[in-house]
Parts: C-alpha cells; structure tokens; sequence
C-alpha cells in the first residue's frame, strides 16, 4: 500500500478533503499548525492569529488505485495555491 | 509640542509593552506567546470593541454627526486603495498593488483601540459610534481590491473563476474578524435596547479588562513586527518607503474630511486613524483565498512590521497634533 | 406569554453570541476558536460555577430543602436514563441505547449557566445549593449507562473484562469535567467555612467575569452546535426527534418532582433544566473509553448539535412558563 | 531499520506507550491534536472540549524484530477502539 | 504554633486548588489542562507580578531598606548555589551539580506569589519592593552555574566553546521569564511615575484577577506536580533529601539575613521563601541550551516535583514560625 | 527523491533551519509540540510552561544530494542535543 503526505495552507484544507472523498478514500488523517517553508511561501506562526493560517499535514494510507485517482484533482490546487505531496510504500502492521 | 505628545504616547503601558515584546527579539531573548494565545487576544479584542461601540452607538442613536461619518469613512475606504493601487503600480504587477493597496484601504483595530486609550489618557473626549465606522471600513477595501484583480488581470489566470462577485462579497464581509466586529456591535446596539442589564453583566469582561488585555495583546504585536523586520529587507526600499509615506498621505486626506465633517478633535483623531492604519487580519485572510499570485509577505510585513507599529508610536501623536494645528475647535 | 419569555431569552448576550457562533457556520464565515480555548472556557466555568456554589451551600448549610432537592436530582439522574434505554432501544443496539441514555440522564454545566443568567435577567431568585445537584446530577446516569451495558450485552465481547464495577465508579466519578465541578464546589465550600476574607479576592475572576465568559464560551458553542448540523442527516429521524422530545418529557418529569419538593420557581426551574439537559462532556468522555461499540457521534451529535441549541433558545423560556403554570407560588 | 506510524485516539495513548515499553521500544514521539476519518469515526477538532479527545499520532523509528513484538499487543487496541499502524523502510542519517 | 499555620494555609483556595491537581493525578482522574494554557497563566503572573512591583517600587522609592535587601537577596543568590554545587558533588558529576544548584539559587514566582496571598490572608503587611528582589534573584544563580561548568568541567567538551561569558549572561538575563518580569516591573515603574491615571486601568487586569488566576494555575502546578513523582524514584533518595533539606537550610541562612537587615516579618518571609525556593522556568530554560549534559529530569522533577510542593504546602507557614521566632518584632 | 524527518527539542530548531538554508534546502516543514522518549531524555508536555520545551519534527524532501550535505551537519548538533534523524525514499505525486 501507499503512503500519501501532503503539506499545503490549512485554508485548502476544505477542498482537499472534499477532493479526497469524492475520490473514495477511507481514511485520512490532519495535523494543523504545520509552519514552514518552500519555493513560494514562508509560513510562521503569527499568521495563526492574522487569518492568513498556517499549513496542515494530511496523510493518506491507501491503495495505488486511489493515488492515481487524486493526482489529477490535487495537482491544480497544490500548483496554483502552492503545498507539496509525496507518495512513499507502507505496509500495514 | 508633537513630541511632547509622543513622549506622553511612548511612556503608557499599551506603547511600553509594544516595545518590551519589539527589543525581546532584538535582543534575541526566548520570550514568547504560543499559538493559540494571540487569537485568544485578537478575538476578545474585536468581540469588545464592537460590543461597546454597539452600546454607545444604541445610545447616541443614528443621528447628527453619525451617518456622515460613518458614510465619509466607508467612502474614504474606496478611495484609499484606489490611491494606493495607482501609486503600487509604479513597481508592481497588478496582483500585488491591488493586495496591498487592500491592505491600506481597510483597517486595523488594534491601531483603532490604542488611539482611543491615548485620547483618554489625553482627557480629550470622543464618540462610541466611531467604531460603527471601523467596523464598517474593514470591508470595502477588499471588495476594491478584488475589483481591481478582475478588472486588471489577465482574464485567463487558472483562478479567474473563482473570483465572482459573489465570492468576492463573502470574502470581504464574513471573513472572520469582520464578522466578529459586526456582529458584536450589533449584539451590544440590542443589549442595549432590550436588556440594559446585562450592560453591568458585560462591564467586568468587555470593559475593565480591556486595558490589560490590551497591553498583553501589544507585547505580541511587538514580538511579531520585530520578526518582520528582517523580511522587509527583501521587500525593496519603494515599499518600505510606502509603508511609512502612505499612512502619513492618508492621515493627511483623513483630516482634511475630518474637518469638513466638523468633527470634534477626538473623533477627528480616531478618523484619520482608520485612514492611516493598514489590515493585517482581514484583508490578508481574504487576499491569501482569492489572489493567491501576490506575494503574502509583501503585504503582511509591511503592515506588521512596519506601518503598525509607526502608527502605534509616532502616528497617533503626530495626527493629533495635524488634528490640533487644521481643525479649529468648535465647542 | 411562552413566546415573550422566549423573546426575552432570545435576546440576551449569551444568547445572542451563541447565534452569532450558528450564523457564522451557516453563512460559511471563517471565523473560528481554535483548540484549546474552547478548553480553557469550559475548564473555567466548571471552576466557577462550583467554587460560587460551594460558598452559597456553606451558607445556606444542608437543612430544609436541600438535602430533598438534592436527592430528588440524583434519582432523576438514574431513573431518565432506564426511561431513555426503554425507548431508544425500539431502534438501536444495547450499546448505542445505553450511551444515548446516559447522556440524556446527565446533565450540560452550561444549560444550567444559561438558566441561571436567564433567571438573574428576570429577576427571579435562586439558591445556591442548586449547583450542588448539578455536581451530583452529572455521574450517576453514567454508571446506570455502563451496568445497562454490562448487563444488556454479549457477556462475549472482547472488552467486557474491562467494565468492572470498580472502573464504572471510576469513569463516572472521576472524569474531568465531574471531578473538577465537585472539587471546585468543595473548595468554595471550606473557603465560605474557614477563609471568609478569600472570597472577596476571589470574585473578580469566579464572580465577575462569569457572565462575558459565558458569552465568548456560548460563541464557541454555536459554532461547534451548527458544525454538527450536517452529520445529524445520518443519525435519522427517530434520533433526531428523540433529541427534541426527551428533554421536553424530561422536564416535564422534572416539573412534577420540583412541584411535589415546592421549590420556588426559580430553583424549580433549575431542576427542570437538569432534567432536561444532556451532557456533551462528563458522558461522551467515560462512553468513548467503556463502550467504544456505540457511535459517538449519535450521542455528541444529537446533545451537542441539537439538544443544548433547543434548550438554550427555547427550552428554558418553555419550561419557565411550564413552571409558572403547574407549581402554585408558595410564598 | 523501520519506522511504524500509529494513529488512534489520544485516549488510548496510555495503553499503546506502555505496549511500546513493554516490548523494549529505545524511543517513540508523540503528535496529539490530529484529526481525521476511518471507516469507523470521525475525529473533529471540537472533540478536544468534550472530552471525546483527538487523535496522536505516535512514530517509532526501531529495528524489524521489535515491529514483530508490537504486532501481537497493538493489534486488539486498534481494532477494538480504532485506529491505523503502517510500517516503512527508514534508514538513519 | 506551626501547625496551626499550616492548617490556615492549607485552607486557603490557592493550596487546596493545588491539593485539588495533586488528587486529580493520583486518583487517575483525567482533568488536564492542556498546552498551551499553563503559559498563558505563567506569562499572566509573571507580567502582573512584576507591573505591581514596579507601581510600588516607585511609590517607595530606592530608599531606606530597598537597597540592603535587593543587595543582600542578589548575594544570597549567588551564595546558594555555591553551597549547594559543594553538597551536590557528593554524588553528581559537575554538570549535574551545577545545573541542580543554579536551580536552587534561583526563585520561583509563584512560590512567592502564594507566600504573599499569605502574607495578606493572615494580615500582615509586606512590601512592593521585595519584588524587585525577586526580579534580580532570578539570573544571578544562573551565571553562577555556567561558570562552576565552565571551570570544572574538562576543558575539550565540544560544547565548551559555546559558553563565552556573553552566552552566559544573555541566557541568565534574557531568557523568556526573567525579562518579562524586568520588563514589567519597569514598565509599572515608568506608569507610575508618567501616567499614574493608567494604574486604575490596569488594575482589573493585573491586580483584581490577580488571585484567581493564581489559584487556576496552581490546579495546573498540581497536577503536574504529581506528575512528576514517579520519575522521582529515578533520581535516588540522595536528591529526594536534598529537595526538601536545602530549601530548610535556604530557609535558615534567609532568616539569618533578614535579622541582621532587620526586615519587618512580612518583608522577612518574603526573602526567606526567595532563599527557600527553586526555579523551574528560568533556570531549566538556560541549562537545557548550555549544559545539555545535566539530566533535565534531575533538575525538573526536584523542583517541581518536591520543592515547589514542599514551599508551598509546608515551607511558608514553616518559614513564618521561624521568622516570627528568630526576628524580634521591631515596630 | 527522499524524505529525510528530523525530530529533536525544539530550542535547536533555529540552528537546524540555519543549516538547512545553508546546504540549500528549497523547502521544509516544521511541527512543533511534539513529545516523546529517546535513550536520553523524556519530553512531556508540561515542559512547555517550564522553557525546557517540547520537541519539532521537520520533514524535508528532497534530492539525495541535499541529504549528503546535511549529514556532516546535522549529526554533531543531534549527537551533542539528542534526537534522531531517518531518511525514507519518497516520490512526488
Ligand atoms: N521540500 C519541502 N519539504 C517539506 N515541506 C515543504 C517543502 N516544500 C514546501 N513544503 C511545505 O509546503 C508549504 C507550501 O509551500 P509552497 O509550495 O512554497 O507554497 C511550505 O510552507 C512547507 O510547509
Ligand atoms: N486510511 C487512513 N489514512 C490515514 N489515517 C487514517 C486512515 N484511516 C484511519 N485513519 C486515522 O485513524 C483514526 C481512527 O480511525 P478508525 O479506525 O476509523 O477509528 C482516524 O480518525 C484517522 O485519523
Ligand atoms: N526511536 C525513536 N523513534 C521515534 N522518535 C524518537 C526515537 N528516539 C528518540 N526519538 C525522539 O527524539 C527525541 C530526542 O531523543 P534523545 O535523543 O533521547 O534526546 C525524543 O524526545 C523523541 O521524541
Ligand atoms: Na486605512
Ligand atoms: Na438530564
Ligand atoms: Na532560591
């Protein structure tokens, strides 16, 4: 099975969750008040109060089919409003 | 005479703190307030100002100097960005301007409530219907700003969509601290009507309170402008230069309305506060959403970091001393 | 006369936030209190409101009415959750009736607040040894829930080693909420007795600021009660009218015992505000760990999302009236 | 070496650390105020007031032979009260 | 004579609303008060504590005993933890020891805070400079615990080079709470003497809610006070003795010292339970960056887990006894 | 690519993002108030009252190239502070 991370603003958070359960997945869990940076961003923590939000972390454990099937709808999202997704092997315990 | 008004200004607890929370970075001491603590502050801050100024505002009625006022200052809202956007655009893409433009159009509530605790420090009097026009200035900004986006960029962008006016309108006036604002003001402006009671039950939280909070919200603001500094070195010196030169140019056309209102001096002074102050709350949650293409920190450090805490210490005595020098007193 | 009682109510602070909290979900606002705030309200008013009771019940000592009252609000708390299970099991499992039924048995700390604020607007007096039931009130329909369970349920299931008498008593006396109502009504009560010159030190923070505590937590409240909102599609219509119909029997059940006990109305009120509430706190907590079979989100759904809302707006002004009509004042 | 992600309610974080220290676990970390889904729950962020509790996330970095210990002790806990454990390939700096 | 003390003190909200946390632990009751809530009260006291000492210090002046008893308790505090490095090395290593004696010639502010509610519930009066002792007593016994490391210690360490007298200083005098209680102090200093009409602003703030939040954060220190027992087997019954013994033997040469300063008894105790005290917030925060050699778990749990208890429960009315016994009443 | 996850005591977060900005990292996250037990150290939860602090978890993914310049690096600080440092194969969506 797949391990799926994304890391993108907590403000996104609404529509990839949406997009995840469109596409079937069973599960999925959320850590909020990620910080950091990448190409575009530098996310700290004072934005929590100024409503710009810090970043979430999802992550996803589930099949090859499901991330085949997410890649197209979570790859305009993460490119326009910026946010990174990797997907590395797991196998349940 | 302006800087004896800043002295006095610097030497009250709210300014004091301001700058205990700015030199615990500069000295790099460990000092700091956790997430959530900040929003605790932000979000009583906002639930009292709007309570009280709907409880003063139930009392002063709609009447006289109210409804010009208050429609001056949402006009002043239009206008500011407007300004702001044409002088943006000498060095930035269309996104960006109308981002920051925003930005200075709307307000900051905090600037708002330190102006109020330095007119009663002064003794000079003022009228609780002027959060009326806070509350009311928050908005339009944005709705300028989004305007200005449509309007200006490429009709093509992946996110043009998304930007109806519609969307544009829930933005603008239900994004959280806007709706805080509102919504208390008019939940004091009902108490008030129908259940004076309550008033004294409230006292204790949204009143006494309200200094100390005040002062412990100002020593975060301080940490947080002080850890924009360094960002602002990327930002270029045309905007650092803005984020002190507009405040002062919208301060200025802020007096010269204030006068034309014949506005008492206290009023005059909370006024040209609304125009000079910049969003770093709303106008940034509602930008980041829908004009993800501006730079987030092009706007949040320069309202932060540096147009925040000019107001907080120099600003409000400076206008106050422009409100003195234009405005003949009447009274 | 009911729908001025309701109006009345509907238009007081802690009302009022707490529709501004509904409104904000409804309309899509991104205002938000993030975690633990919510924590650090419901940890104080727990504290408050017990240590306040405590004092009062020094004061008033255990005679006349308060050992009845008292005694009457425990047996309530066990007999309404048996009269829940008889009618939820029409359409759940053993698991899911006993954990609905318990909550329903149990009571909301701050329904009771809300009546208590209700009451002090109307100028109706109330004693302080009604906290006492309220702390009394929260554990026992607990243990009705967890032996319903131990005795309804395949004597198979894998954690039915787990529910010992001795853990029972644990979970329903011992959780957070339960343990600090009681601790803090303990301490209110040897402060009254040993410490007189504390209380006064002590009011600033669990008498004065009560009230605009009560308003920001009912904000939060709203917003958690209308997120809820969508996830009771799933529950059902039996639930869903469940969730109205009970509190209302339970109140009137309640209203008889208060009739039979003469309490004055105001304290007659209270009973019936415990009888009617159900508990999103004390319950879900000991039925997550003890009876993980049962969904929690048909009994944090329903209580949360629907029966606190309903007792909040419209139950307390209803049962006053019910009040005012069934117990003959006595003095 | 391996690393095991479990999630599962804070709730039972008790009961999983001391099957980690049962079974000779050297280190683990622990994130807490983690939402999500399952097929069996939702886990939300107002759940921390009631008292519900959210989801922790706990990571051990650990050699084969202890995944293989935990395995027998962890499993009951997850599939009575809920919750994942993925194991994957992870080697140290 | 004693005893009686401690039962009075026990019977007051802020030890039962610490006894009310230590039970909740040991009795696995799951009350907690999550993260980061225990900051917002630690940063709420430390800044009140210190705006109140800073209001009095410029009502008194730096005369008549001001200066000895700043002097003496600065002293103390660097007299202490030298005495206790030379105990400690008995047993510990010279990381270990330093760290455990810095602690012990640091103060905690809450151990004084509660010795003052003390002080006022038995009505005897003390003074608002003795804050400004225990503002200074905070860093002092910091430098002197990096520099036993730094002699002591083999000289090729790979931190070694880190500890310049600079990083010593800046971690003693600029960590999070050690500025913060500076701070404060000199911003109610600079309002008392620029703007004494904020003083009645701020006092709903930092002064009237001062005693229930005092008594929330103590539930809090309760519960992680117990928390901390268990680890306590670890350490050895060496330093479970030295936990309670030196802050006895603190105790004794405070008195001595406050004899010879002829301190009034209110004064007297204050300096004693500064001398009898131990830090867990400054000094752990400093040894964690520059000694990460020293087990935390010694230098926390001892504090924590033992002392503070201790001071609290039993220290205090021990302490005025000896006071009241050794120091003749002057006035 | 990889996933390189680094979880120590959050008082070495700034030195640890100082060196990854100089080995060139374009991106990283941070998630703080995480606890934890390690063969030296037991990281609780009221340690964030105290200043000792809680511990971070950064994630970064990257090139291996980044990884071999950030080892020399990171190790003495982890060695001298405690923590760990895993590195994991991770591929974009
Ligand atoms: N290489 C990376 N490794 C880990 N997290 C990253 C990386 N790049 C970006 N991020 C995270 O993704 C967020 C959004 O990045 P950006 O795409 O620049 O807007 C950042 O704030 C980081 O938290
Ligand atoms: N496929 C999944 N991927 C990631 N997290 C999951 C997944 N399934 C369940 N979870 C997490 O495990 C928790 C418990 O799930 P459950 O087993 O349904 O009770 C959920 O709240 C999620 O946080
Ligand atoms: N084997 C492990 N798996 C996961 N996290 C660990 C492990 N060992 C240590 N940690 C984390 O690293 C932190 C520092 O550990 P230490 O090196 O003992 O100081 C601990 O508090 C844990 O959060
Ligand atoms: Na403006
Ligand atoms: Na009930
Ligand atoms: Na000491």
């Amino acid at each position: 099975m797949k391990r799926l991370d994304l890391i993108f603003s907590e403000r996104e958070l609404q529509s990839v969750i949406i997009a995840l359960e469109k596409c079937g997945a069973t599960g999925y869990s959320v850590t909020k008040h990620v910080t950091g940076k990448g190409p575009n961003s530098l996310v700290s923590e004072d934005m929590e109060f100024t409503g710009l939000g810090t970043n979430a972390h999802v992550i996803i454990f589930c099949d090859d089919s499901l991330i085949e099937k997410l890649k197209p709808i979570l790859d305009p999202i993460l490119n326009y409003y910026g946010g990174v997704a990797y997907v590395s092997e797991a196998t349940p315990l | 005479m302006d800087s004896s008004l800043i002295l006095q200004n610097v030497l009250t607890p709210p300014v004091l703190f301001f700058f205990l929370g700015t030199i615990a970075v500069l000295v790099k001491s460990d000092l700091e307030i956790p997430a959530p603590l900040p929003k605790l502050f932000s979000l009583y801050l906002l639930l009292a100002i709007g309570f009280k100024g709907g409880l003063e505002l139930q009392k002063s009625g709609l009447y006289g100097q109210v409804l010009p006022t208050v429609s001056s200052a949402v006009l002043m809202s239009l206008i500011i960005p407007l300004l702001c956007f044409v002088i943006l655009r000498i060095k930035f893409d269309v996104f960006n301007s109308a981002a920051i433009a925003a930005a200075y159009g709307s307000i900051s509530a905090v600037t708002f409530i330190t102006a109020e605790s330095f007119l009663e420090n002064q003794g000079i009097p003022f009228d609780g219907f002027m959060v009326a026009a806070l509350a009311l200035m928050e908005s339009p900004a944005i709705i300028v700003g989004l305007l200005l986006v449509k309007l200006g960029a490429n009709k093509t962008r992946p996110g043009s969509s998304q930007i109806r006016l519609r969307g544009i309108l829930h933005e603008a006036m239900l994004n959280g601290s806007a709706y805080l604002l509102l919504g208390s003001l008019l939940i004091g402006f009902i108490t008030a009507a129908h259940n004076p009671s309550a008033i004294a039950k409230m006292q204790p939280f949204t009143g006494n309170l309200f200094y100390g909070a005040e002062c412990f919200f100002l020593l975060d603001m301080g940490i947080v402008a002080a850890q924009r500094l360094p960002s602002l070195k990327k930002t270029g010196s045309f905007l650092i230069g803005f984020a002190i030169a507009m405040p002062i140019i919208n301060a200025f056309l802020g007096v010269l309305v204030a006068r034309a209102l014949t506005l008492s001096p206290g009023n005059a002074l909370l006024f040209v506060v609304l125009c000079a102050s910049a969003s770093y709350l709303a106008v940034p949650a509602a930008m980041r959403m829908t004009v993800p293409e501006a730079k987030s920190s092009y706007y949040i450090s320069t309202t932060l970091g540096l147009t925040f805490p000019f107001n907080i210490v120099f600003g409000i005595p400076v206008y106050m001393g422009l409100v003195n020098k234009l405005i003949p007193i009447a009274n």
